[in-house]
């Protein structure tokens, strides 16, 4: 499917899409929070989109709104993409686990509530992926400092039109 | 150990014993990242530092007498690294390869990084680059072997005494490859 | 775990798929489990990973990976760095194959700011990634022996690299963290004489691989040690998001310079290699067709590369994307790379994720360690291919 | 007439022999593992060790051991002490006690010891049941392999030395039935008196099928090759090595090169006509040995740089299902020809 039937496949099939749009061939959906399982289990069970490879999730700070989180998808017998996208709230983020769809959102999960503090609710083993079990914060978050560069600033800092290429 | 530790050997003794050491030194490859391959480079074909007496059979920390630490420490890994070092038996030597391992290199800014591996363990051998080529390792290991030749295991251990609960480069002044020493400021003020 | 749950003894004559039903006496007897953890620092385990096993005699009951040693924090450090920088940094999350990464880079900054990139650089590029394709898999070829016990491939497969390495050198001036690319195009042309090695490089390598044949692939004890290990079917691969060669070897021929062609990929002729039971020696027969077809692609560029700038004529002095975000996804040498960038405008990403195909493929280690004996482990995680770089970022 | 004295002196013999066996266990392990460390390199395209001795290495394995006598001796704090300290001697003792029995030349012709200090020739001692010593004896280094790797208090090790026994086990049954044939054939269990008996052909050529059954057991119990699932480094780091530093190690090492000799030595005693030697009979009979020594340690070398190794499960069946059928059989046709014939 071209990436307009895919947008208007989903509008029209799930109902639940708030807004979407296609950018650089890329289609994107937005859903609510409660409607991010039965819209992703649809994806991959329908045999139109057959969505049977998913390729990546993960979060976008954005700031005061809250976080955004991507699912990326990819069929391989369709060979079409689609970003199903929502919005979790900044001060209790919370997002249905989709770890039950596919085996590989398990550890996408993991990662992005380790990196972002997104609770993912159902998800069967919500522990530190990434980083020392003893580590504080949530560092891809925007309020998270890098504190060596808070401390000192780069010494070869140069702009890029000082140099040449 | 046993003697070596306590006695000041005859000279005859003691360019064997250094010989020996020089020579057989068996590395425990403690290959992290990037510079891990370069390492591996270094062993095979064409660099080839098995000519020098460098020998990468050892599997353990036990059998080893120099670590190589190549490529970038976490905080996570660095328990690990720790532990590796104490395994070794004495005499033991440590090269640090790479600029992640010297300092924390292109991710000196991260917040999961340990910004260089002299905090954990005593280096006596920087070896900069990102990664070095493995001629810069080369060096390295003769400059090494040029000093284990004229050191003396008791003065060794006295100093390795002496710096016992800090770590950093206090045994004795680290070789850096390529010149300079890293006490040498005027580097870092320009 | 009662003893009456094995099916078979992996110490007694018959082994695994044997069939042969092993009654042990003593059944009454309690067996204990014994955990064991292999690495981080594990020669088994090429790099940092850490696998905790939980054994029972040597059949491995549950493997969980551990990851997490070579967390160097790339998304954070790429909100704070210029495109400029990313590049270079990106270079060194999956070392074996720095030119793919540093390619999805500049690819994604370039659609965001639909930057027309010039032929020639284009084809360069190509050259440059199949080349760099050739040196990560003679890389697993190499080190798979290795960890099966046989040495020899590992140095035949770095007296390889040494040669391409030497070639990348002269093009690029780097050894293994190229930095070649730059938004636009790429940072010079190739020097005089570099077709030319090249050429002779393709023939020299494709007589070599005659050596990996014999040594590895056409070997009676290396079958006897992957055929039928480590089985993994196209669906759960997909399930999981594995791409790349793995999911080649069970079946599934995505690739995404077929599928999805970016730079000049609809303009030559290659083919897909594919297997047909998913098991560990698919995966290598996979690998090392692979770099035939790698081999195909590069002689095509050398008849084909036409002549023109490597740079677009005028380049802003600042790279600010536009506000938006794109994905590039290009197919590296493990599988699908992709980067999510969104832009804010500003000289600095405002997010930039990477997807990177060991991280999808080492999360699927337990599917494939469940049952297994603890030699096979060897087996199945050499040929689960991933950079612990590339899984960890 | 003084040497006619000193060779009739039982005790001076003895002395001499002696240090002749010590000898050449001392070099001969360390001449394997120099030669090993080139054989490789230059098979895998590189150089091997060039520096130490200057003269393209060859002191390397010296300045190993060199290096072992002033490594600490570390004892793990959870080993179990004195048997972790033990064990490299258990070890090394009965390799070092075969070479005791390897006969490298005929019986010399002008020898005139008195009885009981058995015949003399280039031996260390004929024993009537040789073969059975150096069968018997070389078993026995498993149990410090074993007393290795329970004492360590390492799981790698105890998996280690756990598969070195499973892997003796299977294999001392094929290589004890390959050596009864020879045995059989020969009409005697005296090493020096199987050699005797290839003076008209060499026993490999009969049944070759018995050769290359004493070859791949002795592989196995040697663990070399590819049978060296006890120490393979990259399931089990080194096996019941793992734990051992300095000079402990380096006798397992030592071992480990000594028994690559004295099994090919045994191996060419008992098939490839010990010292005959073909279409250069001028050579003298200890040079052949010694040849054919090095050409079948070499080959174990070779097998090294070629073959991935095996599972343990798969080395297990080759052993029950396979070679012991195929030498029981092989036990059985020896039996009629010699009934026969």
């Amino acid at each position: 499917m071209t990436p307009d039937e895919i947008e208007a496949h989903i509008t029209e099939a799930t109902g639940a899409v708030e807004r979407s749009d296609v950018v650089h061939g890329e289609v994107s959906v937005w859903v609510p929070n409660d409607k991010w399982v039965e819209v992703a289990t649809h994806l991959r069970d329908c045999g139109r989109c057959h969505f049977d490879l998913p390729t990546f999730l993960t979060a976008v700070d954005l700031e005061e709104q809250g976080f955004e989180v991507v699912l990326h998808m990819y069929s391989v017998r369709r060979q079409h993409h689609v970003n199903v996208k929502t919005q979790v709230a900044r001060d209790e983020p919370r997002l249905p686990t989709l770890s039950g769809v596919w085996n590989g959102m398990n550890w996408c999960e993991r990662e992005t509530w380790e990196l972002f503090g997104i609770d993912f609710t159902g998800h069967p083993n919500q522990v530190k992926l990434l980083l020392p079990v003893e580590f504080e914060g949530f560092p891809l978050r925007k309020d998270f400092l890098l504190m060596t560069r808070e401390a000192k600033e780069w010494p070869g800092l140069k702009e890029p039109a000082e140099v040449e290429h | 150990m046993g003697l070596t530790d306590k006695v000041n050997f005859p000279q005859p003794a003691k360019f064997i014993l250094n010989w020996g050491r020089k020579y057989s030194l068996w590395v425990m490859n403690f290959g992290l990242a990037c510079c891990a391959i370069e390492l591996i480079a270094a062993s095979t074909s064409r660099h080839d530092f098995i000519r020098l007496g460098v020998i990468p059979v050892a599997h353990g920390p036990r059998q080893a007498d120099m670590l190589v630490v190549a490529g970038t420490l976490t905080d996570k890994m660095a328990p690990a690294l720790k532990r590796v070092y104490e395994q070794i038996p004495e005499p033991k030597y440590v090269i640090s390869f790479g600029s992640c391992s010297n300092c924390g290199g292109p991710f000196w800014d991260s917040y999961s990084v340990t910004k260089g591996v002299d905090q954990i363990v005593p280096v006596d051998v920087y070896v900069p680059g990102c990664p070095p080529r493995p001629e810069a390792l080369l060096e390295g290991i003769l400059l090494l072997q040029d000093r284990i030749g004229k050191e003396s295991l008791k003065e060794h251990y006295q100093r390795r005494e002496a710096a016992e609960p800090e770590p950093a480069f206090t045994s004795t002044v680290p070789i850096v490859v390529g010149g300079g020493s890293i006490n040498d400021t005027s580097i870092r003020d320009e | 775990m009662a003893v009456t749950e094995l099916p078979t003894a992996g110490m007694l004559p018959g082994g695994p798929g044997e069939g042969v039903q092993v009654v042990i006496a003593g059944e009454e007897l309690p067996t204990q489990e014994m955990t064991l953890s292999i690495g981080p620092q594990h020669p088994s385990t090429h790099g940092v990973l850490r696998v905790v096993l939980t054994l029972d005699g040597e059949r491995i009951d549950t493997a969980t990976p551990v990851i997490g040693y070579m967390h160097r924090a790339f998304d954070k450090l790429s909100e704070a760095r210029d495109y400029r920088q990313i590049i270079a940094l990106s270079n060194r999350h999956d070392w074996l194959s720095a030119f793919g990464n540093e390619l999805g880079v500049a690819l994604a900054t370039e659609r965001l700011m639909g930057i027309e990139v010039p032929e020639r650089a284009q084809w360069i590029r190509m050259l440059m990634a199949e080349w760099n394709r050739v040196l990560n898999h003679l890389m697993f070829l190499g080190s798979f022996g290795l960890e099966l016990g046989a040495m020899t491939p590992m140095f035949y497969a770095f007296r390889e690299r040494e040669d391409i390495q030497t070639l990348m050198e002269m093009a690029t001036g780097a050894r293994m963290h190229f930095t070649y690319c730059r938004v636009g195009g790429l940072k010079e042309d190739l020097p005089k004489g570099f077709l030319q090695y090249s050429e002779v490089l393709v023939k020299r390598i494709r007589h070599r691989l005659l050596d990996y044949e014999g040594l590895l692939l056409g070997n009676e004890i290396f079958k006897k040690r992957t055929v039928g290990i480590g089985v993994l079917p196209g669906e759960v691969a997909k399930s999981y998001g594995v791409t790349g060669p793995i999911l080649h070897a069970s079946g599934v021929a995505e690739d995404s310079r077929k599928t999805e062609p970016y730079l000049k990929y609809s303009e030559v002729d290659f083919d897909v290699p594919v297997g047909n039971h998913g098991d560990s020696f698919d995966r290598f027969n996979v690998l090392f067709h692979r770099i035939e077809q790698s081999l195909k692609i590069i002689e095509q560029v050398h008849a084909k590369l036409p002549a023109g700038p490597i740079m677009p004529g005028k380049m802003p002095k600042y790279l600010k994307p536009p506000e938006g975000w794109t994905y590039v996804r290009t197919e590296n040498s493990l599988g699908e790379t992709g980067y999510y960038l969104v832009s804010r405008g500003d000289t600095k990403p405002w997010r930039l994720k990477m997807r990177t195909p060991s991280f999808h493929n080492v999360s699927m280690i337990p599917y494939l360690l469940k049952g297994v004996l603890l030699p096979d482990l060897i087996a199945v995680l050499g040929s689960v291919f991933f950079v612990v770089g590339d899984v960890d970022r | 007439m003084i040497f006619y004295h000193f060779f009739s002196n039982p005790w001076a013999v003895f002395a001499l022999k002696l240090a002749a066996v010590f000898i050449f266990f001392l070099t001969a392990p360390l001449f394997l593992g120099y030669v090993e460390h080139k054989g490789l390199a230059h098979m895998q395209s590189r150089l091997g060790p060039m520096e130490a001795g200057k003269f393209h290495g060859w002191a390397q394995l010296i300045a190993d051991g060199v290096k072992f006598i002033q490594k600490e001796d570390i004892v793990p704090d959870a080993a179990d002490r004195r048997i972790f300290m033990l064990a490299p001697m258990i070890v090394i003792i009965p390799v070092s006690l075969v070479f005791l029995v390897i006969p490298f030349g005929p019986a010399a012709v002008s020898c005139h010891a008195p009885a009981g200090a058995g015949a003399c020739g280039f031996w260390g001692e004929n024993f009537d049941v040789g073969i059975f010593f150096v069968l018997a004896i070389s078993a026995i280094s498993v149990i410090g392999m074993l007393m290795a790797g329970w004492a360590s208090a390492n799981k790698f090790s105890l998996i280690g030395a756990i598969r070195g026994a499973a892997q003796l086990i299977a294999y001392e049954l094929p290589l004890v039935l390959a050596a009864s044939a020879v045995a059989m054939q020969a009409g005697t269990l005296s090493l020096v008196g199987i050699g005797d008996a290839q003076k008209a052909y060499w026993f490999v050529f009969p049944q070759i099928a018995r050769f290359i059954i004493f070859v791949i057991a002795s592989l196995a119990e040697l663990s070399r090759p590819p049978f060296d699932m006890p120490i393979a480094d990259s399931e089990i780091i080194f096996g019941h090595m793992t734990e051992y530093t300095g000079i402990r190690f380096g006798l397992f090492l030592l071992s480990e090169y000594a028994g690559i000799v004295s099994l090919s030595a045994i191996a060419v005693v008992l098939y490839l006509g010990a010292w005959h030697g073909f279409f250069v009979p001028w050579i003298p009979g200890p040079i052949w040995t010694l040849a054919k020594i090095g050409a079948l340690s070499f080959l174990v070398i070779w097998l090294r740089a070629t073959y991935p190794r095996l599972r343990e499960d798969q080395l297990q069946k080759m052993a029950w299902k396979y070679l012991i059928p195929i030498a029981l059989v092989n036990i059985l046709l020896t039996m009629i020809f010699k009934v026969v014939f």
